[in-house]
Parts: structure tokens; C-alpha cells; sequence
């Protein structure tokens, strides 16, 4: 195929025409946060990341599908499991790993590590850990561009376990009832810790909980990330439209436990295998640009190579880094510091 | 200067704090086409429409965390709980969105706003709607909490908070919405941070915030009548603390008496107490004393309600013995 | 009509048959609150009530149809709206008089006050304060009754405000999880203070409000006593059965202010007299008795009259009694109090 | 006596409660199947099966709620959150519903349950993973507020825990969930309210909670290294506070340090510091010193966070001061 015919090529999926070009970049992003999250997980084992660490492996049709489907100028926020959409959003992969081992170069400074991402420039809003508590905060977003009209969208994500929390309700309804521009998705990976959704949930059909406050559902494959990007895409549409919100339910799977320290006896291997080799993001999307005519499986495996190069190289950068100065203890607690009083360092005596 | 309530005090201060800026608006339940449980926001729907002036369904956790979230966007929220008591629904948007939001997002989000209402107990509302949370807020570091005693700080001080680029909890009193005092006609504003101190005095310090502060007011004319010369010391602001004006006062009387409506245990009292340890321990001729809410959760009934709270009565008797004169 | 013929006599109501003691013992529960409220009224605009004082008339049909249709054993338990329910459940009008008065004889000694009834004897749950917290606490009576296996139902009450907040959802979800023997009956008295119920909620049909958690909803009429006590006990029956949980709407109006400091301008006269004149539960039970020749005009005017003369010695007798003692301040703290230390009267110096 | 982890020790007390009292049932997220997050919970559903060892969904306002219920109904819940961190989230229910439920029924309701899990920080898990809530507990009546520092006082302080006819707040560490200590193999119960002298001395008192009474031993040895001998005192029970243990030492050593990995503002140091001054004023050589976790919320980086707690070397440095060393 020459250069011009590929530029040409691409793949219709349900009426949509995706371009060589984005699906390459979707391959690539995908493939790359799978790749970013393992060595994550390796720098983990050795202990140069600590505390949390939420990988998304086998969610990351949904990462990328989303920011995709997504405006830039859209905000988007999520819980502690937050390395694949930051990363999916364009972050600086550097920054996002000297953020995993503390460095003074983090995307936060190394202050907020894997469960707080930030990036203001690109109104990805975190990277919070409280589970649920980013559903009030996206609330507000979204009423921010209700009341500045700003043709924004905000996609508050939650997990199949956060859907419970009494607050996801409490902006069901004022979301609802105010008709803001959100959109409502879980990420329903099957678990929420150990915990399956059948055990925490009364209604499993999670697209369902905004019914009782007339905010209609949909259900995703979140494992294929066309059809993620299209059906996204129309849910972000209603939003914007000033319909009201929507409640996306993104079907989709972790591969790994919950978090580092946990390893998953919870569910036999035979589950887990059914999505990784059965549904695994990464490969059907390679399957099928293979199908089309558009890649070679070497083409693939020399990117894998590429990537995991690349991975390396930002790890080593990161780990390159110095800690952040002792000085950034004080910092970024008020804008507006008032002299002379706490917070300052105390002294004793 | 003109005479108004302290309720007007705080009205102004919005009112005039959003045709500053249209990026303010107020948000709560009962806020709008009630004008306010309390009618502090009376007429603000009418002056600047629905779309700043909103009312809520009651989810204080919920709303909260729109305050929280708008905020971030840019916007300049007033987020009202019809009291205090109600917040504590809402402590976690409060302070794991609010207060730590800017420092785990490396500085990139700041969350310039004000959670306002009245706190303390009001006049027989019993147990569940008498507490007082400002010793929890002014635990946590990105807050700053601001507690008015009369109209002309409660304006100065809300206008300060307004335009303030931290999270500010601001908590008033319902028996003093209807106080009335001397406020400027021109422009001012009340930097937060700063003490003030209300009656100079020579014998000891009576340091008292909020409805409180009249109180020790009132103990001062009491005690000068006993010939014991007392200074009252309004922080105002309980975080940041304006220590220096404390200690400076303590300096002079080298006696201390603490006064505060909520609960003892690890309260405001306890945190002043214990800085006048720490910076004024040489200065002291007596232990600083503290007259507090007593320990139990607040009665109904009229007797148990007034020996719940702090009197004027106690005051005094706790500034005689510091004095060496009870 | 013979005493024997009286006995006979009844009402049958949608194929239930009422006999006169009970239509007579419901008609008089719904007008000895009528008039109790009424007093209480009186006694607050003299002062004599202090705080909150949340009356309920109007909706006397909904507590006398709902204590009807409850077993003895059953808990019940609602917001500050109380006083209907709490003498509906047969507790001591004087111990309810006293207890707005802040006497020592009060219901809870005087400690709590209009918002917070309590009889642990009568399984009435409070009166409680916080919009939706008795929510979750009625959760766990009904949990209690899971565990214990003891047969009762739980009824947790709140109103058409009330039923945003977030602990309901999860109480929804957990009760629909466990299949709890609740009832959560909801009061739509179409206002939250001054919000009426559209301005509040993006679902105003709130039967609708358990859909999301898979639980069924029931909307009564709640301005008729035979009619809300025949589908109440439906619903009690439901959740006795072991199906889990249900949610009643019962669809009602508070006549009165929100509390007695409120002037109600927020709604109209003619919406007021709609329900006052055309839907007043006692008119109409008196109605439906005097078509049934169970009772003439003059017998109610004259058990008006008594019941009258009744609530004002009740609230004589109640005013007789002194304050609590002064000792009460420190009691009812701990149950285990521990020596030497707090709660006691700390002395200055 | 037996050698057993802290978390060993609160599975025991736990179990033997079971045995003994069948109404006494754990809840809480991952409690079940998963054995707890952080494994204290370990065989139980195995032992009691699911209807007394019970999986909740992550809704704590709704599972405490639960509890406050369930206890009031007669049985005796143990709420188990993950991390009290969680708990922010269901403060209405524990303060508003358990706290004031026996004042406000007139004491018709008790509350008798126990809400545990760990508390403070663990290691690098940033700012909302990170907050101490012993000071704003312990401020409210109603409440008691457990916090043991070893495994031995874990077992016996828990087991008292559940007996309790109060709600108890029990705070552990997930620091120290690991650490082994002796335990006595016979049955027996460590009574709230009791402070443990931890290791006698004459120099300077060092009052310390939870983790951090393993920080002030460890100070207390370098202490005597420098020629300090200190006595380190740990309340163990935070509300009520033995303030007599405390004082009787600070009448000997004439000085103290108070150390807690909280805030400081309002904390339990605030809270101990103006004890001692309002009872052992004249006792004291030197003021009370506090060393207290940072005024800002938990950073993830290494340095940070270790720079944001407190440490042996301020605890030294802080003693030194009080002694006239530094
Ligand atoms: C309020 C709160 N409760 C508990 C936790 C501990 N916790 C962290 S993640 C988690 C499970 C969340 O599962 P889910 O919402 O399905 O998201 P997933 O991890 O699957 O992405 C729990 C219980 C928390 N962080 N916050
Ligand atoms: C959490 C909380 N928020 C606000 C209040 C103040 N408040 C008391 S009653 C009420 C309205 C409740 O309306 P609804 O639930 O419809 O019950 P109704 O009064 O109509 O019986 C409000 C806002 C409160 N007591 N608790
Ligand atoms: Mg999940
Ligand atoms: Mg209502």
C-alpha cells in the first residue's frame, strides 16, 4: 500500500469512517498506556512507587475512546484509577511517571503521586481518591458551563462500586433537574476492590441507576474502542446539546487487582482470562486494522518494541529527577498566603 | 455611617460583592424565592435573577461539591448552609475537595470560595441543630475560617472572603442576625487575619468569638464594675489565628480567660490555651482559663439550654479567679 | 341505630371492612391531632414552645392510616415532623405537651424538644432532625429485624426534600441488596419548606424514586384515612414477606407553615383551600360515616368539643409540671459514664 | 503470653466477642470475602459466616447509619471502615445519630456499637488518604474515642470496646497493623478511660497516641542517650482522657512534650497542653510543647511525607527545648 493510499485507508465502523491516522493514534495510545502501566508496575515491585497504584490494564479502550470522543476544551475527571485517562488526554508521559516515583517534575510537583493527576491545561480534573467524591466536583464543572455558556461538556467517571455513593444521586438530580452538560459514565470493570457488582449492587444494569431521575442510559462495549469513541461521542452530543445529562455504563475489565498490594483470589483465571485473550482491547483493534489491509502484525510488534523503548526511556528520565525541594512542603496550601501565620514551619520552644 | 442589622451587614456585602464581579453567585436551599431561611439573601433573587441567586434541593454533600467544582472553573461561589449543623454532611467535598484540592494538584487548581451559614446552636433547636464545627475547620490547613461578632465585621469580612482566592468557611450566628451596629457608608473591607481588639483593659484578656464576643463584652462592664479592668479580643478570624494581638494583650495582663459556645474537648479554646503556653508562658501570672459549651449534646428545655451554653455569669467568675479574686 | 346495631355497622372500603370502633378510633386519632397541633400552635405563639415546631396539619390521614395499618411491634421512625405520628403511635398526649413545653414529664425528659419524640416502649423511633438521617438509621432497625428474624417491619419516613438526599440511595441499595423488611414511605406534602416539589426534584413522581435499586413503588392517596391504611398495610405486608423493600408515596399537604415562623408566601390561597376544603382527611371520613349512618353531624361536633376540652387540660396539666432538674444536664450522656471524668461540670481554676 | 501481630490482636478481640455475644456482627467494605483490606477481619466469615460478617457496598454515610440502628435495635455493631479517612463521609450518622441519640431520646436509645478501622496516615498515600480525626471525635459527648498502640492494648482495649454500652470511636494504626508484641494468652480487658504509663522517668513527660508512642519511646531512648530520662504516657483513650495519669507524671518531671501525628490546631496536644495548664500550671518549669503532623495536607513524595509527619528527631529536639537542653 503506498503512502497516499494509506492516508486514504481506514475503517468504517456503524457509519463511522476512522481514518488511518486516528486509528494508528488510538493503537498507539492504548498500547501505550498498557506498556506505561506495566513498567509502573515493575518500578512498584521495586518499590520506587509507593502507596496506591491503580493500573487500568484491559480498561484502555475506554481511556482512549473517551478522550477520543472528547473536546479538548471538555473537563474530565475520574477517581484514584487515573494513570490511562491522563495519559489518554495527552499528559507528558515524563511527568506522569516522575509523578509515580515523587520527583520534583511531576505532573503535581510529586505532591498528589498515582491517584491525584492533574492537568489544568488540558481540564483533566483529576486523580481524586475518595471514592465518588469527584461526581459533586464534576457537577460543578458542568454548572459552570451551564452558567458561562461555554459549550463544554464535563465527563465525571466513576467505578461500578462509586455508583453507590449517596453523592453520585444528589448530582444525578440537580444535574437532572438543572438540564447541565454532563456526562455520567462508570467504568464498570466488574469489581469494585473485591467486591463483584452483583454483591454491592441492586440493579447490576448499571446505565439504569439514573432512571429514577429521568436521566436516560446506555450501555458500552468498553472493550472495543471504536465503538466506545462512536457511542461516546453521541452521549457527549446529547450532553452538549443542552438535553440534559446522560449516564454512560462502560463495560469493560482490569486485568491486574484492584491495586498493587492486592492480588486478585477473588475471581478464577479462567475469568480473567475470557476478557484478556477473549476481549482484549489492543488486539481487536490490531486484528482489525490487519483485516483491513492497514498494518502488519510486524508493523505492530515494532511499534510494541517502539514504545516499550519509549516507556523506558521516560522511566529513566523520571527516576533521573531530583525529589521536590524541601521548600515545596509549604506551598500551594492557600493562594493567599496571610502573613505571619500558620501554615509555617513551628518551632518548638 | 448608617445603622443595620448584622443579617443586612452580610446581605450588602454579597450584594455588592456581585455587581463586582459576575462570576459570584449564591447558591443554597431556601436562598431564592424564600430569600433565605434566615433572610439574609432577601431580595437577591429579584436583583440578580435565577441564575445567581439559586435555589437547592437538600443535598448539602451534593452542593457542596458543585461549589467546589465551579470554583475550580473559575467561578466564584457563595455556597450557604441553611446552618452549620447541615455541613456536616458535606465535610468531605469541605475538605478533601476544597481544602486539599490545590495542594495535591500541585497548585494548578485553586478553589476560590465561600461556604457561609449560621453555626452555634440558635434558641432551643436542641441537640442536632446547636453544634458548633469551627475548632474542625480550623483544624485542617487550605481553609481559613471567619467568625463576624458584629454587622460591621460581618460585612468587611464577607467581602474579604468573597474576594479572597481560598476556600473560606465563614460561619455566622442566628441570634445575632438581628443585631444592629454602626457600619460605613463608603467601601471597606475587613482584611481576614486580623484581631480586633473590642474594649481595652489592663487586668486580664477575654478572648471570645462570634455571639460570644458580646458576652465577654458584657463580662467586661460587669467586672468594671468589680474594679477589674478586662480587654476583649475578637479574633475574627480563628484560622489563620492573629496570635500576636493575643499575646500582646496577654503581654500587658498577664491573664487570659477564653471563651467559645462549642464543645471544650480540643476546641478553639484549647488551641489558644495552648499558643499562650507556647509564646506567653513568661507572661502569664495565672493559667489562662477557659468557659466553654458544657460536654453534653445541647437540651431543649429552657433551664438545661441556658446552663448548656456559656453566660455571662461564667465569665466572669472565670476572669475573677485568674484575677486571684474569686 | 342499636348499640348491637352499631357494633355490626362499619364501612367497607375497597373490600376491606371497617368496623365503627375503628373508624370511630381513627377519626378520633386525626381530630385530637387537629387540635392538639392546633394548641401547640397557640402555646408557641405565647412563647411557651420554644425552637422549631413543625405542625402537620392536613396530614393527620397519613400518620393515623400508617399506625393503623403498622403492628405494635413494628418500629417507625420519621424527620421533626412528629408530633402527628407520635400520638398516632398512642403515646401520652401529656408526655408529647410536656415535652414541647420542655418539662420534666416530656417524652424525653425535656431534652429534646418538638423535633426529637421519642417512645422506645410504642417501638416510635424519633423525631429526628437532620433531613434523611433517620434514613440510614431506619436501614439498620431493619437490618435488626434480618438478623434477629423477629418479624418486623421497619416504616422510615421522610418527605418529598428529604428523598434527594444521598443516604436514601444507599439505603435503597442496601436494603433492595438484603431484601430488609422496610417501608420507606415518603410524605409528598409537595413542599420543602418553600420549594415545591418540581423545583427540587428532576423525578416528581417519587414512587418512582427506588426504580434505580429495583425496588417497587406505591403511590397512595394520603388525605384518605381508609384508603392510605388499606394500601399501607399492603406495603407492610410486602415488606413482612420477605420480598424487601418498598417505597410508598403518600401524596398529602400540610396545611400550615412549614414551621410556625413561616408565613407560607410561597403558595397560593386557592391552592391552600383546594385541599383544606375539598380534601380534608377528617371532613371526609366524617362525611363517609354520616352517609354510612354511622354517626350524625351533632356526634362529631360534640367529640369535637371533647377532645377540645381535652387537649387544653393536657396542656394545663402539662404546663403544671416544673422544668427538668437541673441535673438532667449531665444524665443521658453515656450510658456507661466513666469516673472522674468528662461530662462534669468543669470548674474554672 | 503469646507473641502476636496488632492485627492479630484486634481479630482475636474481635472473635471472642463474637463467640461470647452472638447480637455482635462486622460490617463494613471488604470485611467478608476479602478478609479486609488490610486483613484484620482474616477467617472471620469462615468462622461466623455471612449473616454476622457482612460485605457492604462503599457507602459509609449508609453502613454507619446502618449500625446506629442496629445497635439502638439491640445488637452490637462493629462498623468497620476501611480507613477512618472514609469516615468524613459518615460524621452526620456518628455525631448526629449515635452521639446524641441517648441525650436526645431522653435515654430511651443507646448506641452501643464500635466504628473502627485505621486512622492517620499509612505510607506515601497522599492527602486524602492521610487525615487524623481523634481531635474532632474526641470534642463530641456522647462519643468515646479509643486509639491503642500496641497489640496487647489493641486486644484488650477492643474487647472492651464491644462490651461497651456507648459508641465507641476505635482508631488503629495501618503502620502498625504489622508490629508483634506479647499478649496475655488468659482472657482479659483493658477498661476505657485509663492512661499507661509506658515507661517511667523523671525528666519530661512525653504524652503519645497511637503510632506516635512508639515514636516517643524511640525518643525517650535517645533521650537517656543524651541524659533525659523521660516518662512516655499513653492515654490509650483519647475521650475520655485520663488527665490524672497525666498529670501526676507532669507534677514529677515538671515538664512536658505532647506529640500527635494530627494537625495542630485545635488537636488533642491543644486539648493536653491546656489541661496541664488549667491543673498543673504550677507544676511546670517550662511551657508544654506540641509536636504535631505539618499544617498542610499529606504530600505523596518520600521526602515530603517524612518531613510532614513528625519525627523521633523533633520529639528529642522538642524535649530538649522543654528541659532547658537545646
Ligand atoms: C469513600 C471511600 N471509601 C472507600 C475507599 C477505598 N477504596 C478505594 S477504591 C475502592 C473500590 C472502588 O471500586 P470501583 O468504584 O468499582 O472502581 P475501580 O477501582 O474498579 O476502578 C475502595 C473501596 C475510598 N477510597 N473512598
Ligand atoms: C440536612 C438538613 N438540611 C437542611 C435542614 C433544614 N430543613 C429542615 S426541614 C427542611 C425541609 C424538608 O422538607 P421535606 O423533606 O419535604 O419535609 P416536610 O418538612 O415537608 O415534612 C429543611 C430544608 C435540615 N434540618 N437538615
Ligand atoms: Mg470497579
Ligand atoms: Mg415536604
Amino acid at each position: 500500500m503506498s503512502a497516499k493510499q494509506k492516508q486514504a485507508a481506514g475503517i468504517t465502523h456503524d457509519g463511522v469512517f476512522y481514518p488511518l491516522e486516528d486509528l494508528n493514534a488510538m493503537h498507539d495510545s492504548m498500547l501505550y498506556i498498557r506498556r506505561f502501566e506495566e513498567k509502573a508496575g515493575q518500578l512498584y515491585g521495586l518499590k520506587k512507587i509507593g502507596g496506591f497504584c491503580h493500573l487500568c490494564n484491559g480498561q484502555e479502550a475506554v481511556c482512549v475512546g473517551l478522550h477520543h470522543a472528547a473536546d479538548e476544551k471538555d473537563y474530565i475527571l475520574t477517581s484514584y484509577r487515573d494513570h490511562g485517562h491522563v495519559l489518554a488526554r495527552g499528559s507528558d508521559p515524563t511527568a506522569v511517571m516522575a509523578e509515580l516515583l515523587g520527583r520534583a517534575g511531576g505532573i503535581v510537583k510529586g505532591k498528589g503521586g498515582s491517584m491525584h493527576m492533574f492537568d489544568v491545561e488540558r481540564n483533566f480534573v483529576g486523580g481524586n481518591g475518595i471514592v465518588g467524591e469527584q461526581v459533586p466536583v464534576g457537577l460543578g464543572l458542568g454548572f459552570s458551563s451551564w452558567y458561562k455558556d461555554d459549550g463544554r461538556v464535563t465527563i465525571a467517571i466513576m467505578g461500578d462500586g462509586g455508583i453507590n455513593q449517596g453523592a453520585v444521586y444528589e448530582s444525578f438530580n440537580m444535574a437532572a433537574l438543572w438540564k447541565l452538560p454532563i456526562v455520567f459514565m462508570v467504568e464498570n470493570n466488574q469489581y469494585a476492590m473485591g467486591t463483584s457488582l452483583d454483591r454491592a449492587s441492586a440493579e447490576t444494569h448499571l446505565f439504569k441507576r439514573g432512571i429514577s431521575f429521568k436521566i436516560p442510559g446506555m450501555q458500552i462495549d468498553g472493550m472495543d474502542v471504536l465503538e466506545f469513541d462512536k457511542k461516546m461521542g453521541e452521549a457527549i452530543a446529547h450532553a452538549r446539546s443542552g438535553e440534559g445529562p446522560i449516564l454512560v455504563e462502560a463495560i469493560t475489565y482490569r486485568y491486574r487487582g484492584h491495586s498493587m498490594s492486592d492480588p486478585a483470589t477473588y475471581r478464577s483465571r479462567a475469568e480473567v482470562d475470557e476478557w484478556r485473550s477473549g476481549r482484549d482491547p489492543i488486539a481487536r483493534l490490531e486484528a482489525q486494522m490487519i483485516e483491513a489491509g492497514l498494518a502488519t502484525e510486524e508493523e505492530f510488534k515494532q511499534r510494541d518494541k517502539d514504545i516499550k523503548k519509549d516507556v523506558t526511556a521516560v522511566a529513566r528520565a523520571a527516576e533521573a529527577q531530583p525529589e521536590p525541594d524541601a521548600s515545596e512542603l509549604w506551598t500551594d496550601v492557600y493562594t493567599d498566603p496571610i502573613e505571619g501565620a500558620y501554615p509555617y514551619p513551628v518551632k518548638v520552644g | 455611617m448608617s445603622k443595620i442589622t448584622y443579617r443586612e451587614a452580610l446581605n450588602q456585602a454579597m450584594c455588592e460583592e456581585m455587581e463586582r464581579d459576575d462570576r459570584v453567585f449564591l447558591m443554597g436551599e431556601e436562598v431564592a424565592e424564600y430569600n433565605g431561611a434566615y433572610k439574609v439573601s432577601q431580595g437577591m433573587l429579584d436583583k440578580f435573577g435565577p441564575k445567581r441567586v439559586i435555589d437547592t434541593p437538600i443535598t448539602e454533600l451534593g452542593f457542596a461539591g458543585l461549589g467546589v467544582g465551579a470554583a475550580m472553573a473559575g467561578l466564584r461561589p457563595i455556597i450557604e448552609f441553611m446552618t452549620w449543623n447541615f455541613a456536616i454532611l458535606a465535610l468531605d467535598q469541605i475538605v478533601n475537595a476544597a481544602a486539599k484540592m490545590k495542594y495535591m494538584s500541585g497548585g494548578q487548581y485553586s478553589v476560590p470560595m465561600v461556604f457561609r451559614g449560621a453555626g452555634g446552636s440558635a434558641a432551643r433547636v436542641g441537640a442536632q441543630h446547636s453544634q458548633s464545627l469551627e475548632n474542625w475547620m480550623a483544624n485542617v490547613p487550605g481553609l481559613k475560617v471567619v467568625m463576624p461578632s458584629n454587622p460591621a465585621d460581618a460585612k468587611g469580612l464577607l467581602k474579604a472572603a468573597i474576594r479572597d482566592n481560598d476556600t473560606v468557611i465563614f460561619i455566622e450566628n442566628e441570634i445575632n442576625y438581628g443585631d444592629v451596629g454602626e457600619v460605613p457608608d463608603e467601601e471597606y473591607i475587613i482584611p481576614l487575619g486580623k484581631a480586633d481588639v473590642k474594649r481595652t483593659g489592663s487586668d486580664v484578656t477575654l478572648v471570645a468569638h462570634s455571639r460570644m464576643t458580646g458576652f465577654a463584652l458584657e463580662a467586661a462592664e460587669e467586672l468594671a464594675r468589680q474594679g477589674i479592668d478586662a480587654e476583649v479580643i475578637d479574633p475574627r478570624t480563628i484560622r489563620p489565628l492573629d496570635e500576636n494581638t493575643i499575646l500582646a494583650s496577654v503581654a500587658k495582663t498577664n491573664r487570659a480567660v477564653v471563651i467559645e459556645e462549642g464543645w471544650r474537648f480540643a476546641g478553639i479554646g484549647a488551641e489558644i490555651s495552648a499558643r499562650i503556653m507556647e509564646r506567653g508562658f513568661d507572661d502569664l501570672d495565672a493559667p489562662v482559663a477557659r468557659v466553654t459549651g458544657k460536654d453534653v449534646p445541647m437540651p431543649y428545655a429552657a433551664n438545661l439550654e441556658a446552663m448548656a451554653l456559656p453566660s455571662v455569669a461564667e465569665i466572669v467568675e472565670a476572669a475573677r479567679v485568674v484575677c486571684g479574686r474569686a
